[in-house]
């Protein structure tokens, strides 16, 4: 149909689509007041029985850990599926870059943006392990740290040109350690049963609540969500730098 | 304000609808794809949110102080990962698009006709 | 005990990931080989599920944190025999299509391979989860890696936009559902589908509830294609490559109707209870619309993939008609209907990619009388167009005669009528393009301008090979004669009606998961009479309809005052993703409107 | 408290409807970027720092950057069409 049709088709079902939000919403509870006992549950028992005092992280990687096996298998296809998307068809000239604009020089990198982003390199590494491995202490966690972790070849690219990126972050390597921090996860799980309990069950000794060894297998789950994530999204922006910078390379 | 954040999602929710059925760019429409998700966010934000609660942390704050919801937070965290894949893949997808189409218009992408 | 229930989503996964990081290691066969041998092995879970599941349904607890008697904690998996009946399928479905796929792509790399294991992981996660947010991210899960697997052949146009537009509409599908999640989580404060259940039915189902049914079941209907969100699965399915069709057809639509029949039965049966006969009403209405709309809209395809796509969303209006019901009888006849109908489908779409291998086109008109030389292809095509009007001993038709004896029982006489007619004319309309295509007989070229225009469709392997492998004739032919011959499995109905009516227990459901109370055996009601009548007269009508299509000029030229509605309903199938989702806006508020006006 | 709730409830609204008016591709990631930033800001005031951190750390870094990378992608594809 055409596009006034469209719009005007659209505003009337978005008439009746709000009324339906309207009811819906107007059965909530007011704002501020709602009750869960699931909540009160989780935010008594996540420091006592897991020693974890980050309760969203008892959530997320103990009580409701087969959430986050999933999602991080959705990241996982989700990057597999941009890699097979993006790839290089037969019918494409494999190195597409000999027909850049003629006789515009691509700018060199400014040394003040050289000098700024080599500062910054290694306190984001440092940085983006800290929210790693505090996950189950302070506000972060695998997901978190794994995508500041996955900003740090950027500044590389910032710094460098780009074959020093492709060098230091070979997208082979980064494929592997991503498998390897999917993988991880089921691992642990069925090192669960293994270990006589049912799937995901933390078995580990608790260690003191507050400190980087607390809460049984949740850091080793932190530290392979964090090396998936970190892989995952080094490589989602890999591809898209990968095709656009054959121009800069020359 | 008792309603306020609600009606802030349902907002959001038509808003980044009207931005889908009115776009005449991939990017564009992609990116009120990502609108309507935060309606989600907003709306789960408000249901886990307890007047006058800390936050689920309980590093320095005794275990029995009242805090907010933290399963509502968890249900988000997921979230945020889903946004960010499926505007991955949406990307790629629209990059393809152009490659092969030359344009980024859904009007003039009428490949599929009938 | 304690890994089984978890293997058949463990082990596509971790052999996904596996597949991954051997990617530039390994042969492409060898990574064939694993994939298929994972498949298989997936299969073999699911098969030992369902017969443990038979005799106990399983609940596990994942973290073994198990209800406190107040609250459900961890995540469940309720396993039931629908559940792990559709996982097994699944994961057969999925064996055949990576067999077909092995010599069918010339440039297939690991990542395919490991995407189609993914996506069938989510699959058996989908059909075995009991927890309301694991189901949302688990569909999350199967849509990505669908997505993905739908724009394979990056090379041909068509197929990026029509993953677009599945992509777009499946994902603001996937957005009403959490809506619909938060909503409840605020009623009810739990996840767990029988923990719902039991808070929802102390008080009466007010509006909130209604809309969060009404959301959450339309963003699954999105997935299962009903009519007013069905326009992205012709796009997705004309494009995709033929194995992934296969999944597609055959079992993940029928995903979203499980969803829809498993969210109503465990969460609101105990408080919607009371107007089952109006959302009978209108679930039943939907579906028969999705029938009669789609038949038409099938038989004017000339793209043989298109008008598999559209046989099978007017194939899913029925089983939408048999899960309305809200019977026993209409879920055992839609849980057979999806079994008879998926694996003929399936032979049906490796027979479209046969051709496509083999001609590198699957129009119907340039293939005429060119596919003589393909006697496989043809033998898969008239038997899947037998085995779709459901004669006696095909799947359909078992599904057939449960879903008739249901609405029989409940005065729903006219639903015999619509699937008879979708019956005849999608039969009609695979015969019609069967002979068109293997024996050459009807016209060269296409007079009716109502019809649907030629779409290029690109080869999906470079070299056109003179032979077809077997390793593509033994998947279809074997999934076309395991639909033809359904019915002869022993005590199919009554299994399938007695594990319906076990379905439909929600008091013994929320027992069975929070407080582990053993299952009593309901008496499961005597399974419906065969009635071969109505296959073989609908295959008869479809026969009859196709050689007069074929053959008299006069038929055709009759048939010339419906090419105005007709070609106003080719015009609704825009291809425009805003027209889609401006269709899914008005199809939710639809929904949504109804569900709160007229019941309560 | 409540008040400074309130105006970035409204904050937020408003982005919202900014970054679906925006019809220029480009423009839009950057305002998708203080989007993302606002909707992280909301967090944090609404006691959630976990997401508040994932947010930010993804709505206002990782989003936009992939949206600028295909912005410019796509813009050399077109540059590679005309010549």
């Amino acid at each position: 149909m055409t596009r006034r049709i469209r719009l005007k088709f659209f505003l009337v079902s978005a008439a009746a689509l709000a009324l339906c939000f309207f009811w819906g919403y107007a059965g909530l509870p007011a704002f501020g007041h709602g009750s869960s006992i699931y909540a009160d549950i989780v935010n008594a028992i996540s420091v006592p029985q897991r020693h974890i005092t980050d309760a969203v992280t008892a959530v997320n990687f103990d009580i409701r850990g087969f959430d986050t096996l999933g999602e991080e298998f959705i990241l996982f296809t989700s990057v597999l599926g941009v890699i097979l998307l993006m790839r290089r068809t037969k019918d494409e000239p494999a190195g597409d870059h000999e027909d850049k604009a003629p006789g515009r020089k691509v700018p060199p990198v400014s040394d003040a943006v050289r000098v700024i982003a080599l500062l910054l390199l290694a306190p984001t590494i440092v940085f983006g392990w800290y929210i790693v491995v505090h996950g189950q202490v302070t506000p972060g966690g695998g997901f978190q740290g794994g995508v500041i972790l996955s900003s740090a070849p950027l500044l590389l690219y910032l710094c460098g040109s780009y074959p020093k990126v492709r060098g230091a972050a070979a997208p082979r390597l980064i494929e592997i350690a991503e498998a390897l921090g999917a993988a991880g996860y089921i691992v642990i799980g069925g090192a669960c049963v293994a270990l006589g309990g049912m799937f995901l069950e933390n078995l580990l000794p608790l260690g003191k609540a507050g400190t980087l060894t607390s809460g049984g297998m949740v850091p080793f789950i932190n530290l392979g969500v964090g090396l998936e994530v970190s892989g995952g999204f080094t490589l989602i922006l890999l591809v898209y730098l990968e095709e656009l910078m054959e121009e800069k390379e020359s | 304000m008792s309603y306020l954040p609600y009606a802030v999602a349902a907002w959001l929710f038509l808003v980044g609808l009207y931005g889908v059925i009115s776009s005449r760019n991939l990017v564009h429409l992609i990116i009120c794809v990502g609108v309507i998700q935060s309606s989600s966010y907003v709306l789960l934000l408000a249901i886990g949110y307890r007047t006058g609660a800390a936050a689920p942390i309980f590093v320095d704050i005794p275990v029995g102080t009242p805090a907010v919801d933290p399963v509502v937070q968890a249900l988000m965290l997921t979230d945020v990962v889903v946004e960010v894949t499926v505007v991955a893949l949406l990307l790629a997808l629209a990059i393809q698009v152009h490659k092969r189409h030359g344009t980024l218009n859904p009007d003039e992408l009428r490949k599929l006709k009938g | 005990m304690r890994l089984l229930p978890v293997l058949p989503v463990v082990v596509p996964l971790i052999t996904a990931a596996a597949l991954a990081v051997l990617t530039k290691l390994l042969p492409r066969a060898w990574s064939a080989l694993i994939a298929i041998a994972s498949t298989i092995a997936t299969a073999a879970a699911a098969a030992l599920l369902l017969r443990d599941s038979l005799q106990q349904p399983i609940v596990y607890w994942f973290g073994n944190w198990k209800p406190n008697g107040r609250m459900a904690l961890g995540i469940s998996f309720a396993i039931d025999p629908i559940g792990a009946g559709l996982a097994t399928f699944a994961a057969v479905l999925t064996a055949a299509a990576l067999v077909f796929g092995s010599k069918y792509f010339d440039s297939v790399e690991n990542h395919f391979h490991a995407l189609i294991l993914c996506f069938l992981g989510a699959m058996c996660g989908f059909s075995l989860t009991g927890d309301m947010f694991n189901l949302f991210v688990f569909f999350e899960l199967m849509s990505a890696a669908a997505f993905a697997l739908c724009a394979y052949k990056t090379e041909d146009p068509g197929a990026l936009q029509g993953a677009l537009n599945f992509a777009v509409t499946n994902t603001i599908g996937a957005y009403f559902v959490l809506t619909g999640i938060g909503l409840l989580y605020a009623r009810t404060g739990a996840l767990n589908m029988a923990q719902m259940s039991e808070a929802l039915a102390s008080h009466p189902a007010d509006k909130l509830v209604l809309v969060a049914f009404a959301f959450i079941s339309c963003g699954y209907l999105v997935k299962a294609a009903v009519v007013p969100f069905h326009f992205w699965l012709a796009d997705a399915h004309a494009v995709a490559p033929s194995p992934v069709c296969v999944l597609f057809s055959g079992v993940m639509v029928e995903m979203g109707l499980y969803a829809v029949a498993r969210i109503y039965w465990a969460v609101f049966n105990q408080t919607l209870h009371a107007d089952i006969a109006s959302l009978r009403i209108l679930v039943v209405s939907i579906g028969a619309a999705t029938a009669v709309l789609a038949a038409i809209m099938c038989f004017s395809q000339r793209n043989l993939k298109r008008l598999l796509a559209f046989s099978t969303i007017s194939h899913v209006g029925l089983m939408t008609i048999g899960v309305g019901l809200f019977t026993a009888g209409g879920l055992a006849g839609a849980a057979i209907y999806t079994l008879g109908h998926g694996l003929v489908k399936g032979g049906l779409f490796l027979a479209a990619g046969m051709l496509l291998h083999r001609f590198s086109t699957v129009d119907e008109l340039d293939l005429h009388g060119r596919g003589r030389s393909e006697k496989w292809a043809g033998f898969v095509f008239f038997a899947g167009a037998i085995g779709l009007a459901g004669l006696p001993p095909s799947g359909v038709s078992a599904g057939d005669d449960l879903i008739h004896e249901a609405a029989r029982a409940i005065g729903y006489h006219w639903v015999r009528w619509i699937s008879f007619f979708a019956a005849i004319i999608t039969s009609a309309a695979v015969l019609r393009a069967a002979c068109r295509v293997f024996f050459g007989w009807g016209p060269r070229r296409e007079e009716q301008p109502g019809g649907a225009p030629k779409t290029q469709e690109s080869r999906e392997t470079d070299r056109s090979q003179q032979r077809t492998p077997m390793t593509m004739i033994a998947p279809a032919v074997a999934l076309v004669v395991a639909g033809m011959f359904l019915n002869f499995t022993p005590r199919l109905k009554r299994i399938a009606t007695q594990s319906a009516t076990e379905f439909q227990n929600s008091e013994a459901y929320s027992a069975r998961v929070l407080r582990a109370a053993p299952k009593r055996t309901p008496t499961a009601p005597a399974p419906a009479p065969e009635n071969p009548l109505f296959g073989i007269s609908a295959f008869a009508c479809a026969a009859l309809g196709a050689a007069c299509y074929l053959f008299s000029k006069s038929f055709r030229s009759t048939s010339r005052w419906i090419t105005r509605p007709l070609s106003v309903l080719h015009g609704l199938h825009s291809g425009h993703v805003g027209d889609y989702v401006a269709f899914l806006t008005f199809g939710i508020a639809a929904f949504g409107l109804v569900c709160v006006l007229c019941l309560r | 408290m409540i008040v400074f709730q309130a105006f970035i409830l409204l904050f937020v609204a408003a982005g919202g409807t900014a970054v679906v008016f925006t019809r220029d591709a480009t423009s839009q990631a950057i305002v998708v970027s203080f989007y993302g930033l606002l909707l992280g800001i909301m967090f944090f005031v609404f006691q959630a720092p976990d997401v508040a951190l994932s947010q930010i750390v993804v709505g206002a870094m990782a989003l936009p950057l992939m949206i600028m990378l295909a912005l410019a992608r796509i813009r050399k594809q077109n540059r590679k069409r005309q010549q």
